[in-house]
């Protein structure tokens, strides 16, 4: 399940809907938080930017190359958009599957790509004015690391 | 007519979020880039600041790849989400 | 905050808390449940034996090792024993930190180890009878990965 | 007095949960095996049939580890959880 939104999302709701399935022996769940800080600055909200259609078409894509490469039951992938205040949710990325290792492996996956190949921009509120974010070259390497 | 859309900063710094172009004379991404630059002279710093990336109706294409008629060819810069 | 039990947990909760925190970015948790097939077997219950004070030692000394490797604001690692149904919980593993890289790594680090090394032992009830598991050599494997 | 305990399969098949020997004797685990075996031939099977752990006062030890009075060893199989 994949959606992208401007509203919240319920941790809580999307787990249970994960380990509802019997065959499921584990469940990884990654979430993103706006964070107070980020290069030194203080952030007072954030503004996530998106490419309708291009977007849900790319995350799609991704968890369908996480689905190729490892043995999941599920995957529930959560991305929110417009401005969200500080230590609000940004995104979720819940994979179920018999054993833990598919399950870190692929939750790993689809956030390193989703960080590099997702349309997506961030641009950061701080006390100091706006500010669109650069990418991170951390963040591909990250991805590189999956290439084989 | 091939539809041009801006993301993010490039978006904000051209101060337009698309623009509808004649498909005579353009064949390639890059026919398009020349283009706006011969409009709009001053978009070519905007365009050339960073790393520009292009998709072409919602796939990621490069400054080589063919355009045609109807289609949808987007500039944004390096993505930062999650 | 690490706790070995015979009740439930609550994700939710769980989550929360570790939510809490401005400076947290990234939380990533690890569920492991009761599995309906385990080796061919249909389990119908599972139970979990450990050695009181052993286990909570050795849990404790799990976490210090990841906090010591990996810069990480909070860990949560909750583990039942007792006996436990099909697809209850048997596991949380909670990490939270400022970027996603040493949550993730964190979080399958503790896990490795508290599979190979935590003083818990399962016994499967099936249709059957009764079984105790014996280790799993993916698991050992699991674990030397992080030897340096 | 050492405190010998059992745990899991180990438990079940000796049917006990716990003994305690007089430290006469008794230097190192091994000992403890040997003193065990001699009191109850049996278990020998029992206690070699797997890969065996041993723990002293809660910490991972080996066959050549010393014990001393007042020590609690503990003797299991390879564990399962998680």
């Amino acid at each position: 399940m994949i959606r992208v939104q401007n509203q919240d999302f319920d941790i809580n709701h999307e787990y249970q809907l994960l380990a509802s399935k019997a065959e499921a022996g584990a469940i990884v769940t990654f979430v993103g938080l706006v964070r107070e800080m980020n290069l030194a600055k203080k952030v007072t909200a954030l503004h996530l930017e998106h490419y309708p259609n291009m977007t849900e078409k790319s995350l799609r894509n991704i968890v369908q190359q996480a689905k190729q490469r490892w043995e999941l039951i599920d995957v529930t992938l959560i991305h929110r958009v417009g401005t969200l205040g500080l230590n609000q949710q940004i995104v979720f990325v819940g994979v179920s599957s018999q054993h833990r290792r598919e399950a870190f492996a692929a939750c790993e996956f689809i956030m390193d790509y989703l960080k590099t190949q997702a349309p997506f921009w961030k641009k950061e509120h701080t006390e100091s004015g706006e500010l669109w974010l650069d990418a991170n070259d951390k963040d591909t390497a990250a991805a590189k690391r999956w290439q084989r | 007519m091939i539809n041009v859309v801006f993301f993010a900063k490039l978006r904000e710094s051209l101060g337009i979020e698309s623009i509808q172009l004649d498909v005579k004379g353009i064949n390639t991404v890059e026919d398009i880039l020349q283009t706006l630059y011969r409009h709009h002279p001053s978009w070519k710093g905007e365009l050339s600041q960073g790393p520009l990336l292009v998709a072409i109706n919602h796939d990621m294409a490069r400054l080589t790849s063919p355009v045609k008629a109807g289609d949808e060819v987007a500039f944004f810069p390096p993505v930062t989400g999650g």
